[in-house]
């Protein structure tokens, strides 16, 4: 029973000993000047160290596995192109699993931040970047995210980069698609997030823009199953008539509801139109989604320059090497690893306020598998093409996405056939 | 290796391991002491975090002749305006700080008395069970309720020392406030618990009935309890507010409450120098993961997945082989005690 | 003796089951009043209704307040019953097993300034108050001669001894009934005897006591008066001796 | 067909609510295909728990287990048999059910362990078993190249998919009430007429009467583990058969519907259990539907019926008998009859 006193005189006197080395040391260094060298001089040349904070687990994962694969090939491309400029630097990558949660988010860049890397790529969600957003300013991080589109995020001056464009233009490219295919009257059955919302509210509005009328169906993300939202969707779709379903949602949930979408013959008798979400993923298919697709022909919008040939040698190159398709934003998060590369060479300094001046400059003449990269002045990207994709039956009766048309100036230009 | 900034370590460490420290001292109290399985701490954390961003948004922006509702804080408009104006007035600062802490107390210790409404006549199982599926409730109506920002949340939430000028001082002032609030937690718990009322406690998780019986009014000690406790968790949101200044539904999910589970029953039941080292522990080991897994480089084999196993079966192991925690529940120390042993020793009665 | 608790056409109905159909039974004050009956045939049921653990179905349950007259207590709480006045101990003992035998005594006095929460930190405001309950408890367990037992913990307890903790409790407060539910059950016979012989001693202190229990070969020596219950109704009541001798409960023992 | 002509004169009613026939129909079958699912899911734990005293949380990873051998199984090896799934199901889940009570239960009790000590446990099995099945789903994936923390819908071969009129029966439907039926016949058989079901209920009841039954009590805890966790399994593989699309958290995301229709049962009345599921299957799929159509509630309001489905069950009818309860009327009546 004695040792009941000791764990507790042990605590206090650690808890005393920590407090102090905060208070002391952390006092006296905060006002001192920072030197925080983030590269290190060797005989071998600089080696310079770019963060990633990725959903290799949770709610994206089976996204941020692949995207993990992106960023090994990146770094490597970024290391040979250097190589060949004849500059003796080296980027180095870490990579941290945030599980697609907030907390772990921060605490990633909090941990980057601590080893002295001023570069973070990631996070994925935008509610993420929302919350590194404050630490990130206040540090000087820069922060690249490859897939946050949230509008509330487009702030000016703020250390917060995003190499997708945003949704209100793929809504408005998804909106031209559904009334160009002849429909009117939309639903739009949408997540209910922020995604879900922003994306809905600029495609109800770009809608009535084109003079179709659309109304919003949310559904709760995370259900094990979304067959009863989807017989309420049919129930609507029925008693009010609508022409068209326009679907908002992630790749799981969408590739859920289209599966029970092609069990419901209310729903098989309406054109869909869907946002790049479930583009990419794998259980879409199948043949009872790929004949429903053929049936109702489904269309959807993603953030892609068609016909652009470093994406395509991108992803015959990804396939080469780990024998699985890119994902959604693949292409984004690569261009961010080659501008995040980039601009710390030009920054001349090892520092988060040159960097991101630095950013700017070098996105403005770099041209990637996702584009143009350009900047606008809320850090986002300014050009974003949008292309049209479809679920195909291949030669050999298996269904593979296609991209079938482009947005160009208001309207869409198909270039191929997808449904007969 | 680049120079490692220490300081900075200890200080969003500290932090970090300030907040939960609140929740796991107090979920002690109401699991370690009164026998409340709340497995539902998450939504009182949720509150007050809510209500004190909601505040703290809301009248930044009045006070500032910036009308919220025609600005309001969630929109674009809202967030560059509450950039722009947050955190300039030292007065106004700390002022809405200590409102938002007052007002996260009263209103998740409110909900957490009223929520001893539909638990109060079954066990703990289903007690446990009802705070989980309210924390999920909770979750759904703030996506749908749009004051609060709904799917969006609430972002840009001024730093409460921001006026500071250095973040890194101002990191540091903001660490002081939670570790005071931690010292706070911790004696008041202390003091409450060392006294006839910690008796009646540990009376009621013994037994409720037999308290019952002996005329404890039980149902009225537990709602207290959970007012307290949960008033703490809604002080503790709030911190969290203005630690990670945006808040959305989608932090409150239950997996926080079972990492508090976890530490708890780590450090011992009952015990609340135990919580904390639990959390000490748990808080670090999180913290130094961070640092471990890119030098691994394994990519097959998740690290977090590796994590979350491991608390699991420390969970099991724990109950199995060492059911008192690390540190055992110690026996009350009322006067009492000092007067049995004068009278036993005078009798010549001796123990 | 004026009665201190009366029970009028008490009953208790579970859906169809009728655990309690009209009972009325009185209770003298200073007096041992024993409940005896087959298994199942409402004693623990009617004990419930009295200490508000069910509400009755129909009938009222009566208790002699402070100014002396009847009261209704039925529908009441158990909390509220208790600080009416009223001590019930179980069948299966129930003490706060990770409390000492001093705590288990010392939690039961209903009104201490250091349970309140506003109180509770501040030891001053309480300490005299404590000092004073723990002079009573450890006198009143010096004079049961569990002395020796003032820190031990509730498992390292005998039956008996555990049995006798239960009925102290009480003692700490100014209870003036005790509804014991079968103390002497799962106790030797010598011990049982000791047993009864304190609530006899307790008895002469002006205590009174309505007694569940089925070893009726102690009970039958101290009690005053019997009621016997069978299938939720009253089988026969009065004095032991004529109790034990009326045909009826003969049968209904031999045939439960 | 009945219904149908009942519809037609339902809707010649003048000012009510207007909803079709084939949403009411292809609604309907839903709703009897949900509370088929809730039943096989939520049966086993109103049987563990009222045998076992444990409030088993492992209980959805069961449900996931169950559905993953099936993926597994279909993903790896390419099998479409329903009843080799199903076997593969309870054997792996049903193992795992009675290793946990093995490893941890069964030795918490032996040591006297409260019952919130074996929930907690559970909890604490419930964390490792969801994320040791995220890292074999990893490694899985990673070798054979297949996506399996999302996967599509499993069509088994063999099972027919029938048509009454307008109304289709999927084959997944007609797999799920066989099963059900399947279910509650055994369960009936096995606790009604066989030595071992007696001595389950009796170990319920009455632990030390139980002894009586001649089969040893850790046996009859064992046997209960095996059939509650291969049951909840088997309803795993036929979740991967309707679901739209299966990921490790689909257990874990039906867990408060599962233990709302157990506690809608009060975790011990198997009659009532069921009962609990029709209602849950009903509250969510009509209750959703018509509200949407009618009062334009948003769909993503679904969890929340369910919810407040719960707290109303805990408040108005607390299962007292299953997780004791506390004597307390907080609306007493004192001498009501005076």
């Amino acid at each position: 029973m004695a040792s009941k006193s000791i764990p507790t005189q042990l605590i206090y006197l650690i808890a005393g000993v920590l407090i102090g080395l905060v208070a002391g040391y952390g006092v006296f260094s905060i006002t001192a000047p920072q030197p925080r060298p983030g590269e290190v001089p060797t005989g071998e040349g600089r080696v310079f160290t770019i963060g990633f904070t990725l959903p290799l687990s949770g709610e994206l994962s089976s996204i941020g596995k692949i995207w993990e694969k992106v960023v090994r090939l990146a770094i490597e491309d970024l290391n040979n192109e250097v190589k060949a400029f004849g500059l003796n630097i080296t980027f180095n990558y870490e990579i941290l699993d945030d599980e697609t949660k907030e907390e772990k988010a921060l605490q990633n860049v909090q941990t980057f931040a601590q080893k002295g890397i001023k570069v973070v790529i990631g996070p994925a969600a935008s509610s993420q970047v929302k919350v590194v957003k404050a630490f990130a300013d206040e540090n000087k991080i820069v922060i690249i995210s490859p897939s946050s589109t949230a509008p509330t995020l487009a702030l000016k001056g703020d250390f917060i980069f995003r190499t997708v464009g945003s949704d209100a233009g793929q809504a408005k490219a998804l909106a031209t698609l559904a009334h160009q295919e002849g429909s009117r009257k939309v639903i739009v059955f949408h997540r209910n997030d922020e995604y879900g919302r922003a994306f809905a509210d600029f495609f109800i509005n770009y809608f009535k823009d084109l003079g179709g009328t659309a109304v919003s169906q949310p559904y709760q993300t995370g259900l094990a199953d979304y067959a009863a939202e989807v017989s309420a969707l049919a129930g609507r779709v029925q008693s009010e008539g609508f022409e068209a379903v326009v679907l908002v949602a992630f790749d799981t949930d969408g590739a859920n509801i289209l599966s029970h979408a092609a069990e419901s013959a209310i729903l098989s008798r309406v054109r869909w139109f869907i946002s790049e979400g479930p583009h990419g993923a794998s259980e879409l298919l199948t043949q009872s989604v790929g004949e429903f697709a053929a049936k109702v022909k489904l269309y959807g919008t993603r953030p892609l320059f068609i016909a652009n040939p470093l994406y395509i040698e991108l992803k015959e190159r990804f396939k080469e090497m780990f024998g699985l398709e890119l994902a959604v934003f693949c292409e984004n998060l690569y261009d961010a690893v080659k501008l995040a590369g980039w601009a710390i060479i030009r920054a001349g300094s090892y520092d988060g306020e040159a960097i991101a001046k630095a950013l700017v400059e070098v996105a403005k003449t770099y041209y990637g598998p996702s584009g143009w990269t350009a900047f606008d002045e809320t850090g986002d990207k300014a050009q974003q093409d949008y292309g049209v994709w479809a679920i195909v039956k291949t030669a050999e009766g298996k269904y593979e996405f296609r991209d079938v048309g482009v947005y160009e100036r208001g309207s869409i230009v198909f270039i191929e056939v997808a449904y007969k | 290796m680049p120079e490692f900034d220490l300081i900075g370590f200890l200080v969003q460490w500290l932090t970090v391991f300030g907040l939960y420290s609140i929740l796991a001292i107090t979920l002690n109290l109401e699991a370690g002491f009164a026998g409340l399985t709340n497995f539902g701490k998450v939504v009182f954390y949720g509150i007050g975090a809510y209500v004190g961003a909601t505040l703290t948004t809301y009248l930044t922006l009045y006070l500032n002749n910036v009308d919220p509702f025609e600005c309001p804080p969630y929109s674009i408009d809202g967030i560059v305006k509450l950039i722009e104006l947050g955190g300039k007035s030292p007065s106004l600062s700390i002022g809405l700080l200590a409102l938002s802490l007052l007002a996260a107390f009263i209103a998740a210790g409110s909900v957490g008395f009223l929520l001893t409404y539909p638990i109060l006549r079954v066990g703990p199982a289903f007690v446990g069970f009802t705070l989980l599926s309210f924390g999920e409730l909770m979750r759904i109506f703030l996506r749908h309720y749009e004051p609060v920002g709904g799917s969006k949340g609430l972002a840009a939430i001024p730093r409460p020392f921001g006026w500071v000028g250095d973040p890194r001082l101002s990191s540091f002032i903001f660490l002081l406030l939670v570790l005071g609030l931690v010292a706070l937690t911790y004696i008041a718990m202390n003091k409450l618990t060392n006294s006839p009322m910690g008796r009646m406690l540990r009376a009621v998780r013994d037994d409720e009935i037999a308290a019952l019986c002996l005329g404890k009014h039980v149902p009225g000690i537990k709602a207290l309890t959970l007012f307290i406790g949960s008033g703490f968790s809604g002080m503790a949101g709030a911190l969290m507010a203005y630690y990670f200044t945006s808040v959305n539904p989608d932090m409150f999910v239950p997996a926080v409450t079972f990492n508090v589970w976890a530490m708890v029953i780590l450090g011992g039941m009952g015990n609340f120098t135990g919580s904390i080292i639990g959390v000490a522990l748990f808080t670090l080991m999180d913290r130094l993961l961070a640092f471990i897994t890119p030098a691994l480089g394994v990519a097959v084999i998740s690290p977090d997945y590796i994590r979350w196993m491991f608390v699991g079966l420390l969970i099991v192991v724990v109950l199995l082989f060492m059911p008192k925690g690390l540190l055992a529940e110690r026996p009350l120390k009322t006067p009492a005690l000092d007067e049995a042993r004068k009278l036993l020793v005078e009798g010549g009665g001796g123990a | 003796m004026p009665n201190i608790l009366e029970a009028r056409d008490l009953a208790k109905y579970f859906g169809g089951v009728r655990a309690l159909d009209g009972v009325t039974i009185s209770v003298p004050e200073r007096s041992i009043v024993g409940l005896i009956g087959p298994n199942g045939s409402g004693k623990t049921t009617l004990f419930n209704v009295v200490t508000g653990f069910y509400e009755p179905t129909r009938g009222e349950v009566l208790l002699k307040n402070n100014s002396g007259s009847m009261e209704r207590i039925d529908g009441l709480n158990p909390n509220e019953v208790f600080l009416k006045g009223v001590v019930r101990t179980f069948q299966v003992p129930r003490l706060f097993t990770s409390l000492t035998v001093l705590e288990n005594v010392l939690v039961t006095p209903p009104v201490q300034i250091g349970e309140k929460v506003l109180d509770a930190p501040f030891k001053s405001r309480w300490e005299k108050q404590e000092r004073e309950l723990a002079k009573k408890a450890v006198g009143l367990l010096k004079k049961f001669g569990m002395e020796k037992y003032v820190y031990s913990r509730i498992t390292e307890l005998s039956v008996a001894h555990i049995k006798l903790l239960e009925t102290i409790r009480g003692l700490m407060t100014s209870a003036k009934l005790y509804l014991l539910d079968e103390p002497a059950a799962g106790v030797d016979y010598g011990v049982a005897r000791e047993l009864f012989n304190y609530i006899r001693g307790l008895r002469e202190e002006g205590l009174t006591f309505l007694i569940v229990e089925h070893r009726l070969d102690v009970l039958m020596d101290y009690v005053d008066y019997v009621y016997v219950l069978h299938n939720g109704k009253l089988l026969s009541e009065g004095k032991p001796s004529e109790v034990v001798n009326d045909p009826k409960v003969i049968e209904a023992y031999i045939g439960g | 067909m009945l219904p149908q002509v009942l519809h037609r004169a339902y809707l010649r009613c003048p000012k009510m609510p207007q909803v079709s026939w084939d949403v009411l129909s292809s609604l309907t079958v839903m709703v009897v295909h949900y509370s088929f699912l809730y039943m096989i899911f939520a049966m086993p734990l109103t049987l563990s728990y009222r045998t076992t005293k444990v409030i088993n949380f492992v209980h959805s990873n069961f449900i996931t287990y169950g559905a993953y051998v099936a993926i597994l199984l279909n993903g790896l090896y390419g099998n479409r048999n329903m009843l080799l799934a199903m076997a593969s199901a309870f054997a792996i889940v049903g193992g795992i059910a009675v290793l946990n009570n093995i490893a941890v239960f069964e030795p918490l009790s032996r040591r006297g362990a409260k019952p919130v000590a074996l929930m907690i446990s559970s909890m604490g099995l419930w964390i490792f078993y969801k994320y040791l099945l995220y890292t074999i789903i990893d490694l899985a994936t990673h070798f054979s190249r297949v996506n399996f923390v999302s996967y599509p819908k499993i069509v088994y071969e063999w099972i027919p998919s029938v048509s009454l009129d307008s109304v289709r029966l999927s084959s997944s439907f007609i797999a799920t009430s066989l099963s059900a039926a399947a279910m509650i016949v055994g369960l009936y058989v096995l606790l009604e007429k066989t030595n071992l079901g007696r001595a389950m209920r009796a170990v319920s009841d009455n632990p030390i009467l139980s002894e009586i039954s001649g089969i040893p009590k850790r046996t009859v805890i064992n046997l209960t583990w095996l059939i509650a966790g291969g049951i909840a399994g088997v309803g795993g593989v036929l979740w991967t058969s309707y679901a739209g699309a299966i990921t490790p958290e689909a257990g874990d995301s039906m867990i408060l519907q599962v233990f709302t229709v157990g506690f809608i049962g009060g975790l011990t009345s198997l009659t009532r259990t069921c009962i609990g599921a029709v209602l849950i299957a009903s509250i969510e799929n009509y209750g959703i539907t018509l509200l949407n159509q009618f009062f334009r509630v948003e769909t993503s309001y679904k969890p929340f019926l369910t919810f407040v489905t719960l707290i109303t069950t805990l408040i108005v009818s607390p299962p007292l008998g299953a997780g004791g309860g506390l004597p307390y009327r907080l609306f007493r009546r004192v001498g009501k009859s005076a």
